[in-house]
């Protein structure tokens, strides 16, 4: 019931305030209402492991095999925190923002949010990609009505890039549902299909780039960067905190148990790839001169190490992706709302013509340092937990060159250290210059969007261990499926 | 008459109906080579028609009709066509009113 | 058969009350009258009540299927004459003509959708046709209503040539035109005259359906015919033209599936090739429209590759998406007076309901979930790899979609984001509520489709 | 009953409290009441370690575990902290100095604004709290938090003063080469984890763990943790940021960068000394690379003339001797070594603290000379200071420094000839800097001179116990050959650290002894000769080279830093722009270009329309006919 | 050689040849002309086949109606050799060879199908004749019959759409 909740509160919310003229009034009411998701997803987390409260099935498409349930594990319940949670500091970072047609914006964004709570729950091979669809939309009329100059184009890109993405996953979805043994798109049945590896093969690379655009992993990332500039900050923030997880999710939830045998076998490969594309993103932020830019390569860096960390198959690796996909989306929304603030106060995403911000706005640049420190995993803040399972799940994983996929990606947090720190060097110490000078510290709304951050960001450093209970049972049984299928193909 | 002939014959004359479409721009030229067309596959429905009557003759059956359906899908053809030409005609008349000819090749503002 | 009586006889009212009643709203509300009418009795057929027990020597039947499909194309007319049927006062002066004309072709579509001969067949794709061919060519003083009138009607010709020429060649080979009759299981290889027929019939069935490459006639045609009417003949007509395809190749050549499949893939790929690729370049939202009806054939074309009982279903769900979506977006269209795309830049501000109402049919027909779009093309493409193995043509499929998306996407952006004065058009109020309902069936089908489909099996 | 010790939790918690008051209130609360409370935390700290060190020495050793940090599958990692003799006695040192040093920095950091001065203090809490979680960590991964954390603080602190650019520069450089050395840390750490299952001190180092580790495992694990060591503890190839770091507030040079962080390498080391005792090979790396940088660092520092730059170079040398020692396997030696540098070395800065502070922020000594008069008390504990290094008994540097080369002796009598030519090249540098700064003339401007005063007693007070100290210091670890069992260091640490008893005749103990510390004094008296009054003169041929560092920082440049950016350039302008993004851009403008050609097709003339379809109809045929048959 | 077959050829020639000249006669009015005595050719065809019904149909529909509105088109267009547009040589040619191909891979098909050995039944069998057709036209084929009346008045409502002056 819970899980029921959670999709249709954002919905029905989003729904309503597409009807709601004043914009004072939209934004309380998004506030609000995402407050009171945030509230049903804490009581998700309070009833844990009492399924009957969480899931919820129901009959949709009996001819088709379809129904609508969802299914809520630990796994979920993590993605579901962290998008409730997102919505809130979105909204209450946004807060002195206005937008032309408010309402339009936070009906679409509560939409957005419904569809991406849709995709972490479906337990049904159809309503996941429903709601994948779901998700992409209102982001497509997100990005392409509030965003900048070529928002337009970019946009367009972005929804082709992801569409054509997700239709393969449609096929790939449709093959499968083809082999199961009840003709079901139930999660269950997906999960009894057997196949030979060798006709895993063509599903599994198909799902796959669905999920690789999505997240992105190089080569197939060329929409994010520019789609992170052209977007407008909140609709980026969701974007890069929230949505990019979907794909990850889905590696989790949908391509791993299903293609196991796939999976193991294309490990090695992803994992140079994503690997490759960690060093490649790094080095590429280490020259961006565009704060959003910067950021968005950073988290393209990121993802791949989350990508890489899956498919590492083993219970350090998968636990560091769970808890790592929580704390970048935390991470990388505070680096927007700090990146966003300096666009409007000073007017330029340009380091070059930034600096010296530290002694106009300190508070704003603790925050922005303690986020950055987040960002490039310094132990006691939450991505060093996620990072050091990561990486410790690569070096004892199985694939063939474990030690050097390890050694590559650790160099990445080095890389990460380089340019997140001259990022700071250049925006916030300094001599202040004429764009800067004038600026004031960061307003109530944004010091608690920021705080809250901050606060998170700690105690998930520091006692990220209720976390990782959360997300150990989701954990085991794929890890189980692992051990099982490598041993059967080991033999 | 061995049916083989029939066929080619039907078949040489339907494709000099093509050849007539091909090659002409005369509207009312193509559209006699349509009916041309349509008259070869009538003569092949009357073979296949006696054909049929034939076989089912051979077989026994003294009072058969086999074979009627096909006399009688060239009557409806016969009606199809008379009222394909009334149309036709008029849609060419139209055309020639207004743009005093007709070639089919000055059709051509709709393209690409 | 209650439909195929009263529609002709419709045909015969409306033709007289041209001559006896003046006013054209009073012709249009009985014509709307009878489309309503018409639509009932085939609903009651469907509950089993029949008023004319015709006995029809086993040439036409009117199963389910049919009958489901008939009820689809009567309400997607009905439908379509709430939205436009204003609109065709402007074709031209022959107003309940016109009328009568479309409940002739509906007349046609019934028998399209039920023969068991190739007879019937014939004479219902004829029915279908000539009256189309006088409605492209209805806007007489317009050159381009005149040519697209007689290319229709030349190269319509012609594939009735080829389609004669194949039932001839049937004929030939099984000495009937039953389709079940012709459907019997030979030793051996089967008849050459047989093949030979069957694809002359492919040939021409692609034609009338507008799969590539016989699917020259269509941007054409529907570019130059009145838009009233394109709206018709790209929905409905082509709707019950492939449900006389499927009918076809299921009941007389289903054994010869071996034999065709290979070309109907090849069909399936040039139709979605030629379709969506050339619709990405067109200027005009009306011939996009064309050129994507082109493309959405080809998604149709695999409901005939696939041949089974998905394929049936989904292309029944099929016809309704992109009927609906399609009259809709046409409906629209009509009232624009600049059919480029950038006529239709800014006209979110203006239209908001009627921005979202059309992006709803956009998306319906780019197959974005939530649409009885994306569930119809589900159904396709369930169908297709359900018939084997053929992931390659689904793939294709899809790539082609999502270049589909790429043209339709552009009327959202032009409505959305491009700065632009698009001609605020007086729309009664009606007309939207109309498109409203539209748009909300089509969301309805998308999410529960057995609404439809469940009709098929009691 | 609980241990005692379990309280220890309480050594780093008030550090961490004094960070959050003054961190938070750092624009409410007054001067002194951050004073109060940064080093009144850091005093009660050490209190408490100095309990702590008693029962130690009492014989009470404990591992402290509070809660689950991660558990994972196997993988249990608690948060635990270990309290021996190693940890303890580094508790005593960081806390101790620690406490000297902020007591110093009151006063030193006076000018700055009041909101300066607490994010002052706040960050040297900060450094406190890290550096007592890496030294008492029960694991490498809680050692691992420190480790970072004062990595952190280090920069923090480098770049405090952040207007000026290079100030940040330098700070990022430490920052990323300390990443350097941690990337290897953590894979070390990592690879412990894929053999052991664990992390924890008292599980790795027992037999029975150590008997799963192949040699191959543990040189590869002891060389990462080396490597992680090397950039901490600013060893070659990563020692170049130490010399940028003097950036930084005097103060923090003197506790970070000296004293107590910089030695966290030699902590790490000695504290995995089981490991190290297996692994030959990397314990050769060690001696070399210790020794190598001892010598470089020595060498540069002869014609540094940045007061502070002379000292950091000194303090890399100077580790390059503790490396040296673990090297050779005198953990005791590195370890005791690491405590009497604390002290002078703190010493030595602090006291150039006051003399800049006294120049009003000068720190070249080419404009400073003859200060000796107006700084008297500075000058005294300078010198008590510069003996020490030089190791001149009994002063501390000599008994710590003398056991050093007697391993290396042991080891090998050629590391022993160039670590004595390291020791004097230190004697002579650090004389140098003495001479130069305070006898001769005063070579300043006017204003300077006027300026010349004694630092206040805040100041003076640290450095008098500080300069007793590293007189003192030395007494704790006495050799065999002058006192039976004066080697108290070396027996407290003896439960943690297993040692090979060493072989060596008194007579040869004596002459080394003797040996070196004739040629110090040598050192000393000709450094005196040359440089009592010194006149400044442009540096040539090989005396620039060193000036310049062995051009080590622009060979970095352009090996790695240079190509590192031209990577990233071409990347982004090229690779990314053009190649990917130009293949996606290239997919949709062919599918433009392919829609302009395709639509030239639909040419609009019926005729070709049907030709075309009569055309596709007999290949349809032919395929059907003649091809599939 | 029968005094049939002599009249099969015979016929089947005649057709040919003015179907050929159909299609290249240069005059539509010759053209409308040589249709007609395809037609006639046809309807010999069909007198041959003994339907006797179809060749009457055929001569009066086809020759006679049909062919005759034709004739009053091209009449009322005045229509002659001069006004008649020519493709050009190489799309003529090109049309040709393709309906030459479509032709010779069509017979090239169909030469050895399973009912070559069958023979059209000449002369004899009664199917052809009016009685014959009549009842089958009025019994089984009554609904395609009343089916066809639809056609009709579409085509009538279709011609006066087109037609009429407005």
């Amino acid at each position: 019931m819970i899980s029921l909740l959670l999709i249709l509160l954002p919905l029905l919310t989003g729904l309503a305030a597409f009807f709601i003229k004043d914009e004072k009034l939209v934004r309380t009411w998004a506030l609000l209402t995402s407050l009171a998701t945030l509230v049903v997803s804490i009581l998700g987390l309070c009833c844990m492991n009492e399924t009957k409260y969480l899931d919820f099935h129901s009959e949709w498409l009996p001819s088709l095999g379809a129904s609508f349930s969802l299914k809520m594990d630990g796994a979920a319940q993590l993605l579901c925190l962290l998008n409730t949670i997102a919505y809130p500091l979105v909204f209450i970072a946004g807060w002195d923002k206005t937008y032309k047609n408010a309402k339009n914006f936070f009906a679409l964004m509560l939409l957005a949010q419904a569809g991406m709570m849709g995709v972490f729950l479906a337990a049904d091979a159809l309503l996941f990609y429903f709601f994948w669809e779901l998700a992409l939309i209102p982001m497509y009329f997100l990005c392409s009505q509030w965003g900048g100059e070529k928002r337009v184009a970019v946009t367009f890109k972005f929804f082709i890039y992801t569409f054509i993405g997700s239709l393969l996953m449609l096929i790939s979805i449709l093959y499968l549902y083809g082999q199961t043994p009840d003709h079901s798109f139930n999660i269950e049945s997906f999960y009894n299909i057997k196949l030979t590896s060798k006709q895993e093969n063509l599903p599994f690379w198909l799902m796959f780039v669905a999920f690789a655009v999505k997240m992105p992993i190089f080569p197939l990332h060329t929409w994010q960067p520019d789609t992170y500039e052209q977007a407008p900050t909140s609709t980026t923030m969701i974007l890069s905190g929230v949505m990019v997880k979907m794909g990850v999710f889905g590696l989790i939830r949908w391509l791993f148990p299903v293609l196991s045998s796939a999976s193991f076998i294309w490990g090695d490969v992803i994992t140079l790839v994503a690997i490759i594309g960690m060093i490649y993103a790094s080095l590429i932020a280490l020259r961006q001169d565009d704060l959003k830019r910067l950021v968005a390569y950073s988290s393209i860096a990121h993802i791949g190490l989350l990508c890489a960390g899956m498919f590492t198959q083993n219970a350090s690796g998968i636990q560091g992706v769970m808890i790592q996909m929580f704390s970048h989306g935390i991470n990388i929304i505070g680096l927007w709302i700090v990146v966003d603030w300096i666009e409007r106060k000073t007017g330029t995403r340009k380091m070059s013509e930034l600096g010296g911000l530290a002694q106009k706005a300190p508070t704003l640049t603790i925050f922005f340092l303690i986020i950055i420190l987040a960002n490039i995993a310094l132990p006691l803040t939450n991505a060093f937990v996620g990072e050091f399972l990561i990486f410790n799940g690569l070096l004892s994983s199985f694939t063939q060159y474990y030690v050097w996929y390890t050694v590559m990606a650790v160099v990445c947090i080095i890389l990460a250290a380089a340019y997140m720190l001259r990022m700071m060097r250049k925006v916030c110490y300094g001599e202040m210059n004429e764009r800067t000078a004038n600026v004031s510290d960061i307003s109530r709304n944004g010091k608690l969007a920021l705080g809250l951050i901050v606060l998170l960001i700690l105690a998930a450093g520091i006692y990220p261990q209720p976390m990782l209970d959360l997300t150990s049972g989701a954990t085991d049984s794929l890890v189980d499926k692992f051990d099982l299928i490598r041993k059967s193909l080991l033999k | 008459m061995p049916i083989n002939y029939y066929i080619f014959l039907s078949l040489a004359l339907f494709c000099i109906g093509i050849v007539g479409v091909l090659t002409r721009r005369n509207a009312i030229i193509i559209f006699m080579s349509i009916e041309l067309m349509l008259n070869a596959v009538n003569l092949l429905l009357v073979a296949f028609s006696k054909m049929h009557h034939n076989a089912a003759l051979l077989a026994g059956d003294v009072a058969t009709t086999a074979g009627t359906d096909g006399q009688l899908f060239v009557f409806f053809i016969m009606v199809v066509a008379a009222a394909e030409v009334s149309v036709g005609l008029a849609i060419i008349v139209m055309m020639y009113r207004n743009i005093h000819s007709v070639d089919v090749n000055f059709l051509n503002r709709l393209k690409h | 058969m209650n439909a195929l009586i009263l529609s002709a006889i419709l045909g015969v009212i409306l033709m007289f009350s041209g001559i006896l009643l003046k006013q054209k709203a009073a012709i249009r509300n009985i014509a709307i009258a009878g489309m309503v009418l018409l639509l009932g009795v085939n609903v009651l057929e469907m509950c089993g009540t029949v008023f004319f027990n015709v006995h029809t020597h086993g040439m036409i039947v009117f199963d389910r299927f049919a009958l489901l499909f008939n009820t689809i194309a009567f309400a997607s007319t009905l439908l379509f004459f709430l939205l436009s049927a204003k609109d065709m006062e402007k074709v031209g002066v022959n107003y309940a003509e016109y009328f009568a004309l479309i409940f002739f072709i509906l007349c046609g579509i019934t028998l399209t959708s039920s023969f068991k001969s190739l007879l019937i067949l014939f004479l219902g794709i004829e029915i279908i046709s000539i009256p189309l061919y006088i409605l492209t060519g209805s806007d007489k003083r317009n050159l381009k209503s005149n040519e697209a009138s007689l290319k229709y009607f030349l190269l319509g010709a012609f594939s009735t040539g080829l389609m004669l020429m194949g039932i001839a060649l049937i004929y030939g080979a099984m000495g009937t035109f039953n389709t079940i009759s012709i459907n019997v299981f030979t030793e051996g290889k089967p008849s050459l005259l047989l093949i030979t027929g069957m694809l002359l019939l492919l040939f021409s069935m692609s034609f009338k359906a507008s799969a590539a490459p016989f699917h020259f006639w269509t941007p054409d045609v529907y570019d130059g015919a009145p838009t009233v009417f394109t709206s018709f003949m790209a929905t409905i007509v082509k709707a019950a033209v492939f449900i006389g395809f499927i009918r076809l190749f299921d009941e007389a050549f289903g054994l010869l599936r071996p034999e065709w499949k290979l070309f109907v893939a090849i069909i399936v790929v040039a139709t979605l090739f030629i379709g969506n690729i050339t619709a990405v370049f067109q200027q005009s939202v009306k011939r996009m429209l064309a050129y994507s009806s082109i493309a959405q054939a080809g998604f149709m074309m695999m409901a005939v590759y696939a041949m089974n009982t998905d394929a049936k279903e989904g292309l029944l769900l099929y016809t309704v998406a992109y009927s609906f979506a399609t009259i809709g977006i046409f409906a629209v269209l009509i009232k624009m007076k600049d059919y480029s795309f950038d006529g239709f830049n800014g006209f979110a501000k203006h239209q908001p309901l009627l921005a979202i109402t059309t992006t709803i049919f956009l998306f319906s027909l780019a197959g974005i979930p939530l649409t009885a779009g994306f569930l119809s093309k589900f159904y396709m493409l369930k169908a297709t790899i359900a018939a084997g193995n053929n992931l390659w043509l689904v793939i294709f499929a899809v790539v082609m979609a999502a270049v589909s998306a790429y043209y339709y996407f552009r009327v959202i952006q032009a409505m959305y984001f491009k700065e632009g004065d698009a001609q605020p058009m007086e729309v009664s109020r009606s007309f939207k509520w109309t498109l409203v309902v539209l748009a909300v069936f089509i969301i309805v089908f998308g999410i529960y489709p057995d609404l439809i489909l469940s009709h098929l099996y009691f | 009953m609980q241990n005692a010790l379990q309280i220890v939790y309480l050594i780093p918690l008030l550090p961490l409290i004094g960070f959050l008051i003054n961190g938070l209130g750092r624009k409410h609360l007054s001067k002194s009441m951050i004073s109060a409370v940064g080093c009144g935390t850091i005093l009660i700290s050490f209190s408490l370690s100095i309990w702590v060190f008693i029962q130690v020495k009492g014989g009470n050793v404990h591992t402290a575990t509070y809660f689950d940090f991660i558990s994972v599958g196997r993988l249990k990692i608690p948060f635990e902290f270990k309290i021996d003799q190693l940890s303890s006695l580094f508790l005593l040192i960081i806390t101790g100095v620690g406490f000297l040093i902020h007591l110093y920095s009151t006063s030193y950091m006076k000018e700055e604004k009041n909101e300066h001065f607490g994010r002052y203090f706040s960050y040297l809490n900060l450094f406190i709290f890290s550096m007592l979680l890496l030294v008492m960590g029960g694991n490498f991964v809680v050692m691992f938090m420190g480790w970072e954390g004062v990595g952190l603080c280090s920069y923090l602190l480098i770049g405090f003063w952040f207007k000026k650019h290079e100030n940040n520069k330098a700070a990022s450089k430490a920052f990323i080469m300390n990443r350097i050395g941690d990337f290897a840390f953590l894979i070390a750490i990592f690879w412990l984890i894929a053999k052991l299952s664990t992390v924890s001190f008292d599980e790795i180092f027992t037999a029975a763990s150590l008997a799963k580790l192949s040699t191959l495992d543990i040189t590869v694990i002891t060389m990462l943790l080396f490597v992680g060591a090397t950039g901490k503890s600013a060893q070659i190839p990563l020692y170049t940021w130490l010399p940028d770091a003097m950036a930084g507030p005097t103060p923090v040079s003197a506790l970070i960068h000296a004293a107590t962080m910089v030695t966290a390498g030699i902590y790490m080391i000695a504290r995995s000394n089981v490991l190290y005792s297996l692994a030959p090979f990397t314990m050769d790396i060690i001696a070399y690379v210790g020794l190598a940088t001892a010598l470089l660092a020595a060498t540069i520092a002869l014609k540094q003339n940045d007061i502070k730059k002379v000292l950091a170079y000194s303090t890399v040398s100077q580790l390059g001797f503790m490396f040296l020692a673990l090297g050779c396997g005198a953990y005791t030696a590195a370890v005791f070594h690491v405590m009497t540098h604390a002290f002078f070395k703190a010493l030595l800065f602090l006291g150039s603290g006051s003399v800049i502070h006294a120049m009003g922020g000068e720190q070249d000594i080419r404009n400073m000379g003859g200060l000796s008069k107006k700084l008297r008390i500075t000058f005294i504990t300078f010198l008590i200071g510069c003996i020490a290094i030089a190791g001149i008994p009994p002063f501390s540097g000599f008994f710590s420094k003398d056991a050093i080369l007697l391993s290396a002796f042991i080891k090998n009598p050629v590391l022993y000839g160039v670590a004595l030519f390291a020791a004097l090249l230190t004697a002579f540098y650090m004389f140098r800097l003495l001479f130069i700064t305070f006898s001769g003339k005063f070579r300043g401007n006017q204003e300077q001179e006027h300026h010349l005063h004694e630092s206040p007693p805040a100041m003076t007070i640290p450095l008098i116990v500080l300069a007793i100290l590293a007189i003192i210091g030395g007494f704790v670890g006495i050799p065999e050959v002058f006192m039976h069992g004066g080697d108290k260091i070396g027996e407290f640490l003896s439960p943690v650290i297993t040692e090979q008893e060493h072989h060596v005749s008194h007579a040869t103990e004596y002459m080394l002894m003797g040996l070196s510390t004739g040629l110090v004094i040598i050192m000393i008296i000709f450094a005196w000769y040359k440089f009592r009054n010194y006149q400044r003169s442009e540096a040539t041929g090989f005396g620039k080279v060193l000036e310049n560092k062995w051009y080590v920082d622009e060979f970095y440049d352009a090996a790695i830093v240079k190509p590192i950016k031209k990577a990233g350039i071409f990347f982004s302008q090229v690779f990314d722009t053009k190649v990917i993004d130009g293949i996606v851009n290239g997919v949709g403008r062919l599918l433009q270009y392919g829609s302009r050609q395709l639509r030239l097709v639909q040419s609009g003339q019926a005729g070709s329309y049907i030709l075309l379809m009569v055309i596709s109809m007999v290949l349809i045929f032919v395929i059907q006919f003649f091809i599939r048959k | 050689m029968s005094i049939t077959q002599i009249l099969f050829w015979f016929l089947s020639i005649v057709a040919i040849f003015s179907a050929l000249m159909v299609v290249s006669s240069k005059n539509p009015v010759h053209s409308v002309l040589w249709l007609i005595l395809t037609f006639f050719s046809i309807s010999g065809h069909y007198i041959l086949l003994n339907a006797q019904f179809l060749a009457i149909v055929n001569i009066i529909v086809y020759a006679g109606a049909i062919m005759v509105l034709f004739l009053f088109v091209i009449m009322l267009m005045n229509l002659n050799k001069e006004t008649e547009p020519q493709k050009h040589k190489w799309l003529r040619i090109a049309g040709a060879i393709a309906g030459g191909s479509l032709l010779l891979v069509m017979v090239a098909a169909l030469k050895d199908t399973d009912i070559k050995h069958q023979q059209a039944l000449i002369n004899t069998g009664g199917i052809g004749l009016i009685k014959n057709l009549g009842k089958e036209l009025f019994t089984t084929y009554v609904v395609p019959f009343e089916i066809s009346s639809v056609l009709f008045l579409s085509a009538m409502v279709g011609a006066v759409v087109i037609g009429k002056k407005e």
